[in-house]
């Protein structure tokens, strides 16, 4: 056993934050903690990707003939340590983190060199079509249709929960090619351009109440779509493939370094603000159950690094990445929750601020506070979606605990 | 021992819930709260004309006498129905404090307006400092000829933009966090000196934060004797803190009731959401905790009715507890059930959930109200 | 609305109170808070029930024609308030509490007359015979056997669970009479003398480990038991109706009276014992959780007066009996918990006392917390006999909520 | 950063392993906890003959100078057979002392006989009034001659009826709480003067009130400087923390598994138990809280590798809470799920439950952890 980090990874870990302190500067930081939503800008957000991918860190679980880090587990946990210090926000991971796997593995070489340097690069901002209205956790139950003519699909259908689409210039979709009896077969794997005709993007907008154009979520409409046939990933009738696939990378990344970041933050705030005689950190039942979160990290931490670094690169997290999803969703929820209240009264006044320079909204009260209830409406989401909490449960019954 | 309601307490139940039901849809809502003033005037004037801005008050005041379990009823309906129209910051809050508080001159000039519909109210007496401390003040006001001069800040000062007068509390002897010394005014909103910064809030109210320099009121503004305002102020929250979790009780049947129905309709693979064990001993939990918050809710009406004492005291400390957890259980566990749903605002569900949030970060949140629960006696 | 107490009911209480202080001195109350665990002696209990008896106190829930106090809810619960104050057995429900209610039901007038006067006055001292091992809260799968011969049934078979079995002179059963489709038909309501040939008693040691002689649970054994027809009660075959008529009664008394007194107990062991520079009382932490616990029984006896209050005399309490068997076991397991918390190292001695007067049993530390440890694990046994929290949360979903 | 045990470590792990499964049967167990002295004398001795009571002592002492992860590894399985034999009273807590505060004199008269399984020891610090803490003693040793004479009484001494050598903390100077003055002794317990109260633990264990009455011991039995005695005692007691915390995670290891594996066998209403998902859901609450549990014990093997600093004391703290909490979770769910044969003496399951609740109370509980943790600095 070790817990000491070595030279070279302090060597590095200071790199990280030397690299942070002029590409992700005080500035940056200031403007997007403004508001606890943090609501990114598409320009600043680009911006700072292609900074990242400038540095050769923009793909972090690629392998390295792709242009990937080839970061080892511990240098991955540093370098998501030092992006939490720092409140730099990681990759959208829509690009580089999901639809590159896919087109790795299953993508012809022609879909490898044309969408794999623009994803490196931040050159094309993708999204993802899965979910459909009605389909909830059971993704498998989906009706967006792609109908076969001759050099190219024609896609009707409505793709739902879609993630930050209305900046996006690609989108990968589930759409089912063909009817079978069983459901999870006659779906393939389509990458569709945003910019097709008929192609509609409306806002979801969701409790927080995000700004316009600063939703987070969207419905997105199929109506006659024509996508070419080589934009087919894998074989047709084989997307479910693809899909499992995928879902491997979406939960596999340490979030304790996350989760410290925000228990800081609450502690700042828990330590300015004022209640009764002292600070509301000095109320030992208040610091109790602040301790007891940052005790649930810790043993989150733990498991991170038994779980994560007891696999050799590129294998894949197994069913344990659930309990890493449900556990950091439940303490992050839990870490929201505090916050609100900190804020107490503060927690009241919706903040609408965005990180555009010519937005001239002024925050209720202190700027600390502001959004941070919506922040824990935002958070309820964490638990729904990427597989909800409930099915991850199921996963782990099953396949952990082998029970049916 | 008896915690039934009376013909009369029924009525007014069965009139409430029949407007709510009819006139009070969750897309009315949207409407009304989507434009200014954020409420609905018409809706005002029909809770006027039905008599329900009269409830609270004494008979002598022009009011119908009602002892606390009337207003409970009325705002358990309003809670089924996330009504936004400012009843508790008029009604139970600026205009209780008159009623607490103020001579019978001072009754006079305020309450019968406000039983027409024709005066809104708001009740400034948080401050940044203070948190959930009412003594907790640095507003001051001075002695200036036979009147005073306020100066100082409120925060969160709820129904304030449509205010018609403000009641204040501020500081006109001792030090900051001193018991003595506090005492209530009550004066027009649009007073030279009185400067607000309006705001929506997450749960679709409106409100202010609010700076008074050099506020000038005459001796007609001051609500009982100079220093000795604490008191009232203090059974003017405790009637807030009642009146807000009436309200949550209503959210919270929602919350359950509308999780349960959800539950039966929505399908995942192949089965209804409801026939998962799992959700249905969750759902089971979310309804034991309505039960048992509705349960106190109503003994504690019931205290009520034997006068503003200890024991009422302590159980409406101790309902706020009961409610801020049911109410977080609850409405956590009706957003996750009803899963990316329960996210939007399209669904009205998302809505209670929030109001209930804010409820529970009112006049006190849960542990604030759990140390006061072991302090008061009893 | 009303929740003052009527000059008639204050005096009724004070009845009560002293009735009490003069039936359950002191001494007693002495004797039998020695050990947390409270093992009354078949003596001590049955002279106190027959003291009860003679005071007309004994039958709280049975009609005022057979015997019944005739006590209004507001009597009861007053009734229950005081002999939790006082620290008084409740009565054993075996007899009084549950086979008379069958026996008044579905009995013959010879049964009646034969049964419910001894029960009255505790000369009679009964058990109850209805799991089976393997049954657990599936009572309908039971395999007991009742074989018709003539003038008698021949029972074989095996009954557990069975409370205070040793001290007792009859033992109501559920028995199989015939093999039917539907395996709730075909059962039947048997009352069997304890002294019959073929019958054995065994105790079951539970975790609590009570002292020889104190078990709560037996198993008994029937070996070619010969049982008189007469004392089948209601007809052949039809011994499930008894049984869910009998459930009814199970779970519908009061429990708030008895949660006040734990909490007092826990209150003044906290106040007595000492924690760093205070008593463990005056810990914020502590006091916050005890009276968290407070609350949930304050919203317990509301409840309890609300659906209690709402019946009128007879009328049987519904689907939220199960509300009640919920709450009231977590919340009485979460105090032995705490009290456990205020006992610290001196919850880790095992108390094998006895409240026989050659005992001559000495605690290892402090009275007030012998046994305290064993109540915790005992009271583990709320939440699962009568029907276990899963099998009410169950019957809530579908009766309550309507969720199948 | 690794959390990987080295292979003489597993080596170890899989000799226990063995030694449990073949000879330490729950059957087996009873036998042994049934009769005095609550413990086996033979499995004592294989203990020495297998070099496990040499672990935690230096090359130097006689031992094989593990550093924390050693032990560990034996009392993670130790804690899956429930094993009775005195490992942490003798070789963690008792010896411990002797290890950390005594001179090479006092380290070669002790230690080389309790490696070879000859000496039996038991420390004496708890007392009725102090609690969870050390430094708060009425039991006093004052000078006499060159030696000193102890009086007062001490709480729950675990292991102290099989006992040949006593460490004892007593006051040398200073009042009740002060945290200077505090002294540790090792002495003979059958020394003139000692009177015990013997008596069985819930958990089956053996253990004894501890009367001292003008015990005199010479200069010899003085473990470390005076006065000076808490630092090391604390160390003791972190150890023995970090002990019982390990044998936690082999109970919760075995909670969890074994209401798993009994899930799947017993029916009900015609289906197997595991197959509700109510209680696949809880399942996996348990599996969550014990794979925490033991993150967190190799995380804090880890930081003791390292040394005993202040980043492993505040690990060690918050790995009691962690341990706590989850065996709490994990024992009165395994309980609920095995119903009424949870609640029998009979099956093991109830064995560990009471285990975990005992240690759970031992060297401080979950609060008193969670506020010594918000005090630790880092």
């Amino acid at each position: 056993m070790d817990i000491a980090f070595t030279e070279e990874e302090l060597a590095f870990q200071q790199e990280v934050s030397d690299f942070l302190d002029e590409a992700w500067p005080e500035e940056m930081r200031r403007k997007y903690s403004r508001n606890a939503l943090e609501n990114f800008s598409r320009d600043d957000r680009i911006a700072w990707q292609q900074r990242l991918a400038e540095k050769g860190w923009a793909a972090i679980n690629w392998p390295t003939e792709h242009g990937g880090a080839g970061f080892s587990h511990t240098q991955k946990y540093l370098f998501d340590l030092e992006l939490a210090r720092a409140g730099a926000p990681a990759m959208v991971p829509m690009g580089v983190s999901m639809v590159a796997h896919v087109i790795m593995k299953f993508g012809t070489d022609e879909q490898k060199q044309e969408y794999l340097p623009d994803i490196l690069h931040s050159r094309t901002f993708w999204c993802q079509g899965y979910s459909e209205p009605g389909s909830g956790s059971d993704l498998a139950s989906l009706s967006t249709k792609a109908e076969d003519h001759g050099d190219h699909y024609l896609v009707n259908g409505v793709k739902t929960w879609n993630t930050l689409g209305q900046h996006a210039d690609m989108i990968f979709c589930l759409v089912r090619t063909s009817q079978e009896a069983k459901r999870q077969m006659g779906i393939s794997f389509l990458l569709i351009d945003m910019k097709s005709p008929g192609i509609t993007v409306e806002p979801i907008i969701t409790m927080d109440q995000p700004k316009e154009g600063f939703q987070e979520i969207n419905t997105v409409y199929f109506e006659d779509v024509q996508v070419p046939k080589e934009n087919l990933v894998g074989e047709e009738g084989k997307g479910w493939t693809c899909a499992k696939y995928l879902l491997e990378f979406e939960r596999g990344n340490a979030q304790s370094p996350g989760l410290y970041e925000s228990l800081n933050h609450v502690e700042w705030m828990a330590r300015e603000t004022q209640s009764g005689e002292g600070a509301v950190f000095d109320d030992d039942d208040f610091r109790d159950r602040f301790n007891d979160l940052k005790i649930q990290t810790m043993a989150m931490e733990a498991t991170e690094m038994r779980i994560l670094g007891s696999l050799s690169a590129g294998q894949n997290v197994g069913p344990e990445s659930s309990l890493l999803k449900t556990r950091g969703s439940e303490i992050s929820q839990a870490i929201s929750e505090l916050a609100g209240e900190v804020a107490g009264y503060y927690g009241i006044p919706l903040d609408q601020s965005t990180p555009l320079d010519d937005d001239d909204f002024i925050p209720a009260g202190p700027e600390h506070f502001s959004g941070v209830s919506q922040k824990y409406f935002n958070l309820r989401k964490t638990s729904i979606y990427a597989g909800s909490n409930e099915i991850q449960r199921n996963i782990m019954a099953k396949l952990v605990l082998g029970l049916e | 021992m008896d915690l039934s309601l009376n013909d009369e307490q029924s009525l007014i139940q069965s009139s409430v819930e029949r407007f709510i039901l009819n006139d009070y849809t969750f897309e009315q809502r949207q409407k009304i709260v989507a434009e200014d003033p954020g409420y609905s005037q018409e809706h005002w004037t029909t809770f006027a004309e039905l008599g329900w801005l009269a409830i609270p008050f004494s008979e002598e005041d022009g009011g119908l006498g009602g002892t606390g379990v009337e207003s409970m009823v009325l705002l358990e309906q309003f809670g089924r129905g996330i009504v936004v129209e400012p009843f508790i910051p008029t009604v139970v809050l600026a205009a209780g404090a008159i009623r607490l508080g103020g001579s019978t001159e001072q009754r006079k000039r305020f309450i019968p307006d406000i039983i027409d519909g024709k005066l809104q109210g708001a009740l400034a007496f948080a401050e940044p400092q203070g948190r959930y401390d009412l003594h907790d003040l640095t507003t001051t006001a001075t002695a200036k000829g036979d009147g005073f001069v306020i100066n100082g800040y409120k925060a969160v000062v709820l129904n304030a933009p449509a205010a018609d007068f403000l009641v204040v509390s501020a500081r006109t002897s001792g030090s900051q966090r001193d018991t003595d010394g506090v005492s209530l005014f009550v004066l027009d909103a649009r007073s030279a000196g009185i400067s607000r910064h309006d705001f929506t809030t997450v749960d679709a109210m409106r409100a202010s934060e609010i700076t008074f320099e050099n506020v000038e009121v005459g001796p007609d503004a001051l609500l009982g004797a100079a220093g000795a305002g604490l008191a009232a102020l203090q059974q003017v929250i405790d009637e807030g803190t009642f009146a807000v979790c009436a309200e949550a009780v209503g959210c919270v049947e929602v919350l359950y009731k509308d999780t349960v129905e959800y539950s039966k309709i929505r399908e995942q693979f192949g089965q209804r959401l409801g026939s998962f064990q799992a959700l249905q001993h969750r759902m089971v939990d979310m309804f034991m905790a309505y039960e048992q918050s509705r349960s106190l809710l109503y003994m504690t009406a019931a205290h009520l009715e034997n006068g503003y004492d200890e024991q009422a005291q302590k159980h409406i400390t101790a309902l706020k507890v009961q409610i801020g957890k049911a109410a977080k259980l609850v409405g956590q566990e009706a957003i996750q059930i009803h899963g990316g749903m329960g996210l939007t605002d399209e669904l009205s569900i998302s809505h209670y959930f929030k109001r209930v949030t804010v409820i529970e970060n009112m006049f006190g949140n849960n542990r604030f109200h759990l140390k006061r629960f072991g302090a008061l006696a009893g």
